[in-house]
C-alpha cells in the first residue's frame, strides 16, 4: 500500500541492482538481455492487468510491430538505434491508441477478445505485408551505434544499455502505479460506476493506461530486436500474447517485481531446458501447474505474504 | 454467378462450411459450458479433443475396439480424466482470481500434448473411416463423403440434446447462478462442487467426442488441438457468453463465413473469424445472443 | 410460560476472516417455533453468525446443534438440506437469471413451504416483473425477491438478515404479517434487524450481540423494563 | 584445451520433430561414434536443443553456443526461418552451419556464406524433380494448394518453373493459411479447376491432411492426381499406404536403397524404436561426418579453414556418392524419384518406396551459374 | 426558457422506458436551492431510476433535465458529477480493494485536480489526509481508517459511501437511502450530519425511514408507478389518503 517503500524493500532493490550490474560476468549476457526484455514486456502488461484490471490478449501486436519497425528502420533506413527504438515505441503507442480507443469500451472477457481480434488481424498484416518478410522475418539487423558513437555490437555495452532502459522503465512504470493517476486507476478497476459518479471520465484513464502499456510493450519489443537483431512472426503470434499473460500470472499480478520474476523464470526454462529437447514444453507445463498450486498468488505475491507473516509473527512475539 | 463464382461451387463450399461448423459446435459447446461454470478459458480443451482422437486410435490398435465402441469409450474415459483434473487441481483455485485457472489449464495442456508427442511422435496415426460410413453421395454440386454427413448429424443431435439439458432444465440456472455466487447457491442446498465436477467432465467429454469424430478425417496427431482453442473460444464469445444456443448457431454460421472466405480470399480464412468478432463486439457488446449484465 | 424444545443451539462459536477474529465464543439458543432476533451495532458479527450457521464461513469452530445434529463440520448444501434457509443482507439476486428463475432457483427441501401462488399473491410486484433481469429490479423489489424465494423451500428455520431494509413502510408491515403467519404455521425464524420497532413487535426474544459475543437476552415480556438497558446497548 | 563441439539445433516439439528432431541428434551421435569419438586426439562433444521452429529462439541458442560454449558447428536446422537466423549468427562469428532440414533456396543464394552448407535437399530439387517426372507421365495441367508463407510460395514457384518449361499449364492456385487442418474447400476448388494434377506446395501435417482428404472426397478416384512437392517418409508412414499409394515424390535418401543405406538404417532403427531415418536425419549424419573429416585434415576447428577443407574433399558415404560442395555452399549429390508402393507390394513396415529413377546431382540442383550468391565468381 | 433561479434542478416530463415497461413517466420535479427534498414512494416506484436519470447513468426516453439552468439532458455522467451534482448508491458502492482512507481520498483527489499526473508520486496526496480524517470523523469511522473497504460490515460500508460522496463537496447531493442498514445510533449521527451540511447545499434524498424523512425534509415528492402522486410538506403528504394507502400503511403505534 502507498508509495513509501520500507527500508527492507529498498535494500532488496539495491542488492538486485548490484547483482544486475555484475551479472553479465557470471551469466551469459544475451540470456540476461532476453530476460530483461521480457521482464519489461511483462511489467508493461501488468500495468494494464494488475492495476486497471484489463486483461489484454493482444499485447503481442505492440511487442511485435515495434520490433518490426525498429528492425526496418535499423536495417533498411540505417538510422541510429535510438531512433529505431523510438520509432518502435511510437508505432506501438499509436497502435495502442487506435486499438485501445475501440477496445476499452468493453470489459472483462470481451475486452480480452477484442484485443485478441485486433492482434490476430495485425498478425495477418504481418504475414501479408512485404516489409515484414513473412515467416523469415527481418533478420540480420545491425546493432548499430547508439547516438552515433556508442558501439552496441559489444555484448557488454549492449547489456548495460538494456539494463539502463529496463531499470528506468520499471522505475517509471512503478511511478505510474503509485501516482495520483494510478490511484484513480485502481479505483476504476474496483468499481467503475462509483468512479464515474465521482466525476471521473473513466475511459480516458483506461485509454491512457492502455497506451502507456502498449508503448512500453513496444519498447520491450524494440529492445529485443536490438538484442537478437531480428524481428519475426513469433513475436506477433498470439502465443506471445499468451506468454506475457503467463509470465505475469506466474510472478504475481499487481506487484512490482512479480512480472519480471515470472518473465525470468519462463525465459530461463526456455534457455536452460532447451537442451532437454522435446521435454521443454512438458517441463514448462509442469512448472506452470506446480507454481499455480504452490504459489497461489504468484511467486512474489506468495513470498511477500510469507514474509509478512514472519515479520508480524516476530512483531507480536 | 455470385461474386464471380459459379452457384454450384458456392453451394458446395457452403455445405463444407456447414460441416466445419459442426466441429466448431461440438467444441464450442463444451468450452462455453466450462467457461460459464468456472469463468476460465479451458486451455486443455484442445488437448483433450486430441486425447479423444487418440483414445479412439489406442482402443483400436491395442484392444481392437472399432469406431463405434470408441464413440462411447473415448468420451467416457476423457470425461473421467477431466473430472479428476477438476477435483484435484482446478478446484484448489476457486478462491483465487479466475486467471490462475488459465495458467493451470495452459500448463496442463502443454503436459498432455507433450506427453502424447513423446509417446507417439507428431506425424500422426492413420485412422480408417468405419466401413458402414465409407463412400459418398454425389449431390450434383459436389461429392459428399457419407462420413461428413454423419458428423453433421451427430453434432446436431448432441448440440440439441445439450441445449435442452442446459436451457430447459434447472441445471442451466444452477450453473449460471453458481458462477456469480457459488457460496449462496450452495447455501440453497445444491452440491455445487459435485455439479461443477460433473459439468466439467461433460464439457470435456464433448471435446473428446469431437476428437473421435475428427479421427477419420484428420490425422490423429498430438498437435491437432493446439491452435484450435483460440478459434473455438472466439466462436463462443461471438455467440454470446452463457448462451448455449448462441454458441451452436454461431458455430454453424461461422463455418459458413469461413467457407466463403476460403473461396474468395483463402489467405484470410483463419483471420476472418477474428474480424467478425472485433466488428461484432464493437456493435453488440455481449455477442450475438448474450445478455448484457 | 413453558419452554419449547430448542431447535438450534449455538455454543462457544468462534469465527475468523483471515487474521481477524470476529466471533469470540458466541452462544445462544433458539426454541422451536419462536421468532428470535439478534440485535447489535454495525460490525459486531450478526451477519457472520448467520453465515456460520449456514456453513459459509471458512474458519469457524464451536458447536452448532440443529435438531440434535452438529452442523459445524457440514458443507453448506448439506445444512440447507436439513431445512435451513438464508436470506442474505446484500440480497444475492443473480443477474444472469430473470426474476422468475431467481424465484425458482432454491430447490424445495421439505414439504410445507409456501406455494408459488401464495408467494406471488403476497408480492404481486414480482409477478409483474417476472421476465426482467434479476438485478434490474429496484432495491426493494430485490429484497422482496430474496425473501420470497426462500419461503418456497419449506425450510423450517429461516435466517433473515435485515429483511426490511429498503422496503416501503407498507411492505414492512406486510413482511411482519408474513413472519407472524409463518410462526403460526410452526416455522422458526432467526432475524437480524436494525429496525428495532419492527423487531420489537414480532420477536419472542432478543439476543444482544457485542464484539462477537451474546451479552444479553431479553424476552418479549421484559422489553418495557429493559428499555434503559437496550438504549445503552443499541442507542435506541 | 582442444576439443570439437557439434550442436544439433532442431525442432523437437513441433510439427517437424518426427522428420528431424531426436532422430537428427541420434544421427549426429552415430556419426561421431563412427569417427571414434575423437578427431586428432581431440574429443568430440555433442549438444542439442529445441528451437521450437522459432527464429528468435534459434538465434539465441546459436549465439550462446558459438559465443559462450565453444560450439564449432551446428547441424540440422530444420525450418528455413531458424536456419536463416542461425546463418546470420554463424556468418558473423565465422562458424560452420550444416543445414540438412530446411529447403529454401536463398540459403545458397542471397543468404549464402563461406561457412554455411546446404546438405540434403532443396525446393528446386524436390519440387522440380517431382514435377518433371509427373509431367513426363502426362500430368500437364496443374493446380496448386500452397501454404501461405515464403516456403510454400517457393515450392510452388519451383514446380511452376518446371511445368512451364515442359509445356504444361498452371490452371490456378489457392494459398491456404499455414497451418490448416481442413482442406476440403481448397480441394473442391482444385477439383473444379479440372487440372490433372493437384500440386501440394506445403509440408508436414498440411500435406498429410490434404492427401487424406483428397482421398476422402474421391478426388484421386476421379482421375485427378496428387503431387506432393515435399514429402518425407514419415508423412507416408502417417498416411498409410492405402491412402498414399501411387504418389510420386523426390527424396535425397531412401533407407532401402542399397547395402550402405540399409546398414545405416538398421543401426539407426535399433536405437530409435524401429523407425527408419528420413533424408534429413541421414543428411545430418553425412554432414557431421564430413565436417569431422575436414577438421581432421585441416587440423583445426577454425571455421573458415574447415569450410575450405570441406569444399576440397569429395563426399562418399552411404548418403552421397561423389558428392561435392559448390562455392555457394550447396552439397550436390544424386536425388531419387520414388513412387509410393501399394499395400500389397509392401513387405512390412517402412517398406514404402519404389525408386523409379536416380536424378543425377547436376540435374537435380539448380546450376551454379544461376546462383545469386555473392561468393560465386562469375 | 425561463427557469427560476431558486430551483437548482428541474425536470420536464421526464420519462424512462425499459423494453415496454415505463419506470418513470412524465415526472416534472423541481428542487429548491438549499433545501432538503425527499423523494418517497413504494418499491419500484421509480425513485432510483429518477436518480439515474438526473445523474445521467441512464438516458431518458423523453423529457429534459436542467441543472442550474443548464440543460444537461445530453451530458455525460462524469460531466454531471463535475458540474456539482453527485449521488450515492442504494446498493453500496465502495472501492473494495482500497483502504477506507483511500476511498475518500480518491473523491477528494477529483476536486483537487491533477489526476492524470502519472509521472508524479502519490505522496502529494498525503496533503489530503487531514481532510479525509475530518470526513471520516463526521460519519463516525475514525476507527477503520486503514482497513480495506471490502472487509467492512454492511452498515459501515454505507457510512463510508456517504463520506466519499461528501468529499466532493457538491452543490447538489443525491442520497439514495443513506440510512438503510445502519444501526439506530448511526442513523441519528447521519441525520444530524445531513442537517448540518444542508446549510449551503441542496439535498435530494430517497429514504424509507419515515422518522428521518419527517425530521429532515423541507419538501416531499411522492412517486408511485413512475408518476408524482403528491407533493408538499410531511404534514400535507402524510395526511393524503392515497399516499397512506400506497406507501405509509396504517400508522403504527
Ligand atoms: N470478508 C471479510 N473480511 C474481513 N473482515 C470481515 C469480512 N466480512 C466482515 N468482516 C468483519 O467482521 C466483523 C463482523 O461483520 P458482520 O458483517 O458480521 O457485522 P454485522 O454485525 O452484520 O454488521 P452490520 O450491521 O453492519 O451488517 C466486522 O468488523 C467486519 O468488518
Ligand atoms: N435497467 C432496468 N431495466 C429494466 N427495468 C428496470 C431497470 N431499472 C429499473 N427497472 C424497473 O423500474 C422500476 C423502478 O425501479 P427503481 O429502482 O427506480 O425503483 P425505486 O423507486 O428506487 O424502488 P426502491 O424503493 O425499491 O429502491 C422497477 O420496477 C424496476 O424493476
Ligand atoms: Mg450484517
Ligand atoms: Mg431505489
Amino acid at each position: 500500500m502507498g508509495g513509501l517503500w520500507g527500508k527492507r524493500e529498498r535494500l532488496a532493490m539495491l542488492l538486485l541492482l548490484l547483482l544486475a550490474l555484475v551479472a553479465p560476468f557470471l551469466v551469459y549476457p544475451v540470456f540476461l538481455m532476453k530476460g530483461l526484455c521480457f521482464a519489461l514486456f511483462a511489467s508493461a502488461f501488468n500495468l494494464l492487468l494488475g492495476y486497471s484490471g484489463l486483461l489484454s490478449f493482444g499485447h503481442a501486436m505492440f511487442f511485435g510491430f515495434a520490433a518490426y519497425v525498429t528492425a526496418h528502420m535499423g536495417k533498411v533506413w540505417g538510422v541510429n538505434p535510438e531512433w529505431a527504438i523510438l520509432g518502435g515505441v511510437v508505432t506501438a503507442a499509436a497502435l495502442g491508441l487506435l486499438t485501445g480507443w475501440l477496445a476499452i469500451r468493453r470489459t472483462g472477457i470481451y475486452f480480452a477478445m477484442v484485443t485478441l481480434a485486433f492482434a490476430q488481424m495485425m498478425y495477418f498484416v504481418a504475414i501479408q505485408a512485404p516489409f515484414t518478410h513473412g515467416e523469415d522475418g527481418i533478420q540480420g539487423v545491425p546493432r548499430g551505434r547508439l547516438f552515433g558513437f556508442i558501439d552496441l555490437g559489444e555484448s557488454l555495452t549492449l547489456y548495460y544499455f538494456v539494463l539502463l532502459v529496463f531499470v528506468a522503465s520499471l522505475w517509471f512504470l512503478n511511478r505510474v502505479v503509485q501516482s495520483p493517476f494510478g490511484q484513480v486507476l485502481k479505483a476504476i478497476r474496483d468499481n467503475e460506476q462509483r468512479a464515474i459518479s465521482l466525476g471521473y471520465a473513466v475511459n480516458r484513464f483506461k485509454l491512457l493506461a492502455f497506451v502507456l502499456s502498449a508503448a512500453f510493450s513496444g519498447l520491450a519489443g524494440s529492445m529485443k530486436c536490438q538484442v537478437f537483431q531480428l524481428a519475426s512472426l513469433a513475436d506477433v503470434h498470439w502465443h506471445s500474447s499468451g506468454e506475457v499473460v503467463l509470465m505475469t500470472l506466474l510472478g504475481g499480478i499487481g506487484s512490482l517485481m512479480g512480472p519480471a520474476v515470472g518473465a525470468f523464470l519462463v525465459v530461463s526454462i526456455e534457455n536452460y531446458f532447451a537442451e532437454a529437447g522435446a521435454w521443454v514444453t512438458i517441463i514448462q507445463g509442469g512448472i506452470f501447474v506446480f507454481c499455480v498450486l504452490l504459489f497461489r498468488a504468484g511467486i512474489i505475491g506468495t513470498l511477500s505474504q510469507w514474509l509478512k507473516g514472519l515479520y508480524s509473527g516476530v512483531g507480536k512475539a | 454467378m455470385i461474386f464471380g463464382v459459379p452457384l454450384q461451387a458456392l453451394l458446395g463450399q457452403l455445405l463444407l462450411g456447414l460441416i466445419n461448423g459442426a466441429f466448431y459446435a461440438m467444441l464450442s459447446l463444451g468450452l462455453a459450458l466450462i467457461f460459464g461454470l468456472l469463468n476460465i478459458i479451458n486451455f486443455t480443451h484442445g488437448a483433450l479433443y486430441m486425447a479423444g482422437a487418440f483414445a479412439a486410435w489406442l482402443v483400436l490398435t491395442y484392444l481392437g475396439i472399432g469406431y463405434w465402441g470408441a464413440l462411447l469409450l473415448a468420451p467416457l474415459a476423457v470425461g473421467l480424466f477431466g473430472m479428476l483434473l477438476e477435483r484435484f487441481l482446478l478446484s484448489r483455485l476457486y478462491k483465487l482470481d479466475h486467471l490462475y485457472g488459465l495458467l493451470l489449464t495452459f500448463g496442463l495442456a502443454l503436459v498432455i500434448e507433450g506427453g502424447f508427442r513423446q509417446l507417439y511422435g507428431v506425424s500422426g496415426m492413420p485412422y480408417p473411416v468405419p466401413k458402414e460410413l465409407q463412400g459418398g453421395w454425389n449431390l450434383g454440386v459436389m461429392y459428399l463423403p457419407i462420413y461428413r454427413g454423419w458428423v453433421v448429424v451427430v453434432s446436431a443431435s448432441v448440440c440439441l440434446g445439450t441445449w435442452l439439458l442446459v436451457e430447459k432444465t434447472k441445471l442451466g440456472s444452477y450453473l449460471r447462478a453458481a458462477t456469480e455466487n457459488r457460496a449462496l447457491v450452495q447455501a440453497f442446498g445444491i452440491n455445487v462442487p459435485m455439479m461443477v465436477t460433473l459439468t466439467f467432465g461433460f464439457g470435456v467429454a464433448l471435446a473428446a467426442l469431437a476428437g473421435v469424430l475428427a479421427a477419420p478425417i484428420y490425422s490423429v496427431n498430438p498437435l491437432m488441438g493446439s491452435n484450435l482453442i483460440i478459434v473455438v473460444f472466439a466462436v463462443v464469445v461471438i455467440g454470446g457468453m452463457g448462451s448455449m444456443g448462441g454458441a451452436i448457431i454461431t458455430s454453424f454460421a461461422l463455418g459458413l463465413v469461413e467457407g466463403l472466405t476460403k473461396l474468395l480470399y483463402p489467405e484470410a480464412a483463419s483471420t476472418i473469424i477474428f474480424l467478425v468478432m472485433a466488428v461484432l463486439l464493437l456493435v453488440k457488446p455481449a455477442g450475438l445472443f448474450g445478455k448484457e449484465r | 410460560m413453558t419452554e419449547a424444545p430448542v431447535l438450534l443451539k449455538i455454543d462457544d462459536l468462534h469465527a475468523h476472516y483471515g487474521e481477524s477474529h470476529v466471533l469470540h465464543g458466541l452462544s445462544f439458543d433458539i426454541p422451536q417455533g419462536e421468532v428470535v432476533t439478534l440485535l447489535g451495532r454495525n460490525g459486531v458479527g450478526k451477519t457472520t453468525t448467520l453465515r456460520c450457521i449456514m456453513g459459509m464461513v471458512g474458519q469457524r469452530r464451536g458447536s452448532i446443534l440443529f435438531a440434535g445434529k452438529q452442523l459445524i463440520q457440514m458443507a453448506s448444501h448439506q445444512i440447507a438440506r436439513l431445512g435451513l434457509a438464508y436470506c442474505p443482507e446484500e440480497r444475492g439476486i443473480f443477474s444472469s437469471l430473470n426474476v422468475a428463475e431467481n424465484l425458482l432457483l432454491p430447490p424445495v427441501v421439505q414439504a410445507g413451504g409456501l406455494s408459488l401462488q401464495e408467494i406471488l399473491s403476497l408480492f404481486p410486484r414480482l409477478q409483474e416483473r417476472a421476465g426482467s433481469q434479476g438485478t434490474k429490479l429496484s432495491g426493494g423489489e430485490q429484497q422482496m425477491l430474496a425473501i420470497a424465494r426462500i419461503l418456497r423451500t419449506g425450510a423450517r428455520l429461516l435466517l433473515l438478515d435485515e429483511p426490511t431494509e429498503g422496503l416501503a413502510p407498507v411492505i414492512v408491515q406486510q413482511i411482519g404479517e408474513i413472519i407472524a403467519g409463518l410462526r403460526d404455521r410452526g416455522f422458526t425464524v432467526l432475524l437480524v434487524e436494525q429496525n428495532f420497532r419492527f423487531a420489537q413487535r414480532l420477536a419472542d426474544r432478543h439476543y444482544v450481540v457485542e464484539h462477537g459475543r451474546v451479552v444479553d437476552m431479553i424476552r418479549k415480556d421484559q422489553l418495557s423494563v429493559s428499555a434503559e438497558k437496550l438504549r445503552s446497548y443499541l442507542g435506541v | 584445451n582442444h576439443k570439437v563441439k557439434i550442436g544439433v539445433l532442431t525442432d523437437m516439439s513441433g510439427p517437424y520433430s518426427d522428420l528431424a528432431g531426436q532422430g537428427s541428434v541420434m544421427a549426429a551421435q552415430m556419426a561421431i561414434e563412427d569417427f571414434g569419438g575423437k578427431v586428432n586426439g581431440w574429443p568430440v562433444e555433442l549438444v542439442s536443443a529445441d528451437h521450437q521452429s522459432k527464429a528468435d529462439i534459434a538465434s539465441a541458442i546459436a549465439r550462446k553456443w558459438y559465443e559462450n560454449e565453444e560450439v564449432d558447428a551446428i547441424a540440422d536446422l530444420v525450418t528455413t526461418a531458424a536456419a536463416r537466423a542461425v546463418r546470420e549468427v554463424a556468418k558473423e562469428k565465422g562458424k560452420v552451419d550444416l543445414d540438412s532440414g530446411p529447403g529454401s533456396l536463398p540459403l545458397t543464394n542471397d543468404w549464402c556464406s563461406a561457412t554455411g552448407f546446404h546438405w540434403t535437399y532443396d525446393n528446386y530439387a524436390t519440387a522440380g524433380g517431382t514435377a518433371t517426372a509427373v509431367i513426363k507421365q502426362g500430368g500437364t495441367s496443374w493446380f496448386f494448394l500452397t501454404a501461405d508463407y515464403a516456403f510454400g510460395h517457393d515450392l510452388q514457384a519451383q514446380a511452376e518453373r518446371v511445368v512451364k518449361a515442359n509445356g504444361g499449364s498452371v490452371l490456378g492456385s489457392v494459398r491456404h493459411p499455414f497451418p490448416s487442418s481442413d482442406f476440403s474447400s481448397f480441394l473442391l476448388q482444385a477439383q473444379s479447376s479440372g487440372a490433372k494434377i493437384i500440386g501440394l506446395a506445403n509440408a508436414g501435417n498440411d500435406t498429410i491432411n490434404a492427401i487424406k482428404q483428397a482421398n476422402e472426397f474421391g478426388i484421386t478416384k476421379n482421375g485427378q492426381s496428387i503431387a506432393g512437392l515435399l514429402v518425407f517418409i514419415t508423412d507416408v508412414h502417417s498416411l498409410g499406404l492405402e491412402t498414399a499409394k501411387g504418389m510420386l515424390l523426390t527424396t535425397g535418401f531412401y533407407w532401402d536403397f542399397d547395402e550402405g543405406t540399409r546398414a545405416f538404417a538398421k543401426r539407426f532403427g535399433a536405437r530409435m524404436n524401429g523407425k527408419m531415418p528420413t533424408m534429413v536425419q541421414a543428411g545430418v549424419y553425412s554432414s557431421v561426418s564430413h565436417y569431422l573429416k575436414a577438421v581432421q585434415q585441416a587440423n583445426t576447428t577454425e571455421g573458415i579453414r574447415v569450410a575450405d577443407k570441406m569444399r576440397e574433399i569429395p563426399i562418399n558415404d552411404f548418403f552421397a556418392k561423389n558428392g561435392k560442395i559448390r562455392a555457394d555452399g550447396r552439397m550436390v549429390h544424386d536425388m531419387y524419384l520414388a513412387e509410393v508402393k501399394a499395400p500389397a507390394e509392401s513387405k512390412g513396415p517402412w517398406d514404402y518406396y519404389k525408386i523409379l529413377r536416380t536424378i543425377p546431382g547436376d540435374e537435380a540442383f539448380r546450376p551454379l551459374s544461376e546462383s545469386t550468391c555473392p561468393l560465386v565468381k562469375k | 426558457m425561463a427557469v427560476a433561479a431558486d430551483y437548482i434542478v428541474e425536470t420536464r416530463d421526464l420519462t424512462k422506458e425499459f423494453k415496454g415497461f415505463t419506470a418513470v413517466s412524465g415526472v416534472s420535479l423541481r428542487v429548491r436551492r438549499h433545501s432538503i427534498h425527499a423523494l418517497i414512494g413504494p418499491n419500484g416506484a421509480g425513485k432510483t431510476t429518477c436518480f439515474n436519470l438526473l445523474t445521467k447513468f441512464l438516458v431518458p426516453t423523453s423529457g429534459r433535465i436542467f441543472f442550474n439552468q443548464r440543460d444537461i439532458t445530453h451530458a455525460q455522467p462524469a460531466a454531471v458529477a463535475r458540474l456539482g451534482m453527485v449521488r450515492s448508491f442504494q446498493i453500496s458502492a465502495v472501492f473494495s480493494h482500497l483502504s477506507v482512507l483511500e476511498n475518500v481520498r480518491v473523491a477528494l483527489q477529483r476536486r483537487r485536480g491533477g489526476y492524470f499526473h502519472f509521472w508524479r508520486s502519490d505522496r502529494i496526496l498525503d496533503q489530503l489526509n487531514d481532510q479525509v480524517m475530518d470526513l471520516l470523523q463526521s460519519v463516525g469511522m475514525t476507527g477503520d481508517v486503514h482497513r480495506l473497504a471490502g472487509e467492512l460490515s454492511y452498515g459501515r460500508k454505507r457510512a463510508l459511501e456517504i463520506a466519499t460522496t461528501l468529499a466532493l463537496d457538491p452543490e447538489m447531493l443525491l442520497l439514495d437511502e443513506p440510512m438503510a442498514g445502519m444501526s439506530s445510533e448511526d442513523v441519528l449521527l447521519i441525520a444530524a450530519l445531513i442537517r448540518r451540511i444542508s446549510a449551503n447545499r441542496t439535498i435530494l434524498m430517497v429514504e424509507h425511514n419515515l422518522n428521518v424523512v419527517a425530521e429532515l425534509s423541507d419538501r416531499i415528492s411522492v412517486l408511485k408507478q413512475g408518476r408524482i402522486l403528491a407533493e408538499g410538506t410531511y404534514q400535507e403528504v402524510s395526511n393524503n389518503p392515497e399516499v397512506v394507502e400506497a406507501y405509509m400503511g396504517s400508522p403504527d403505534d
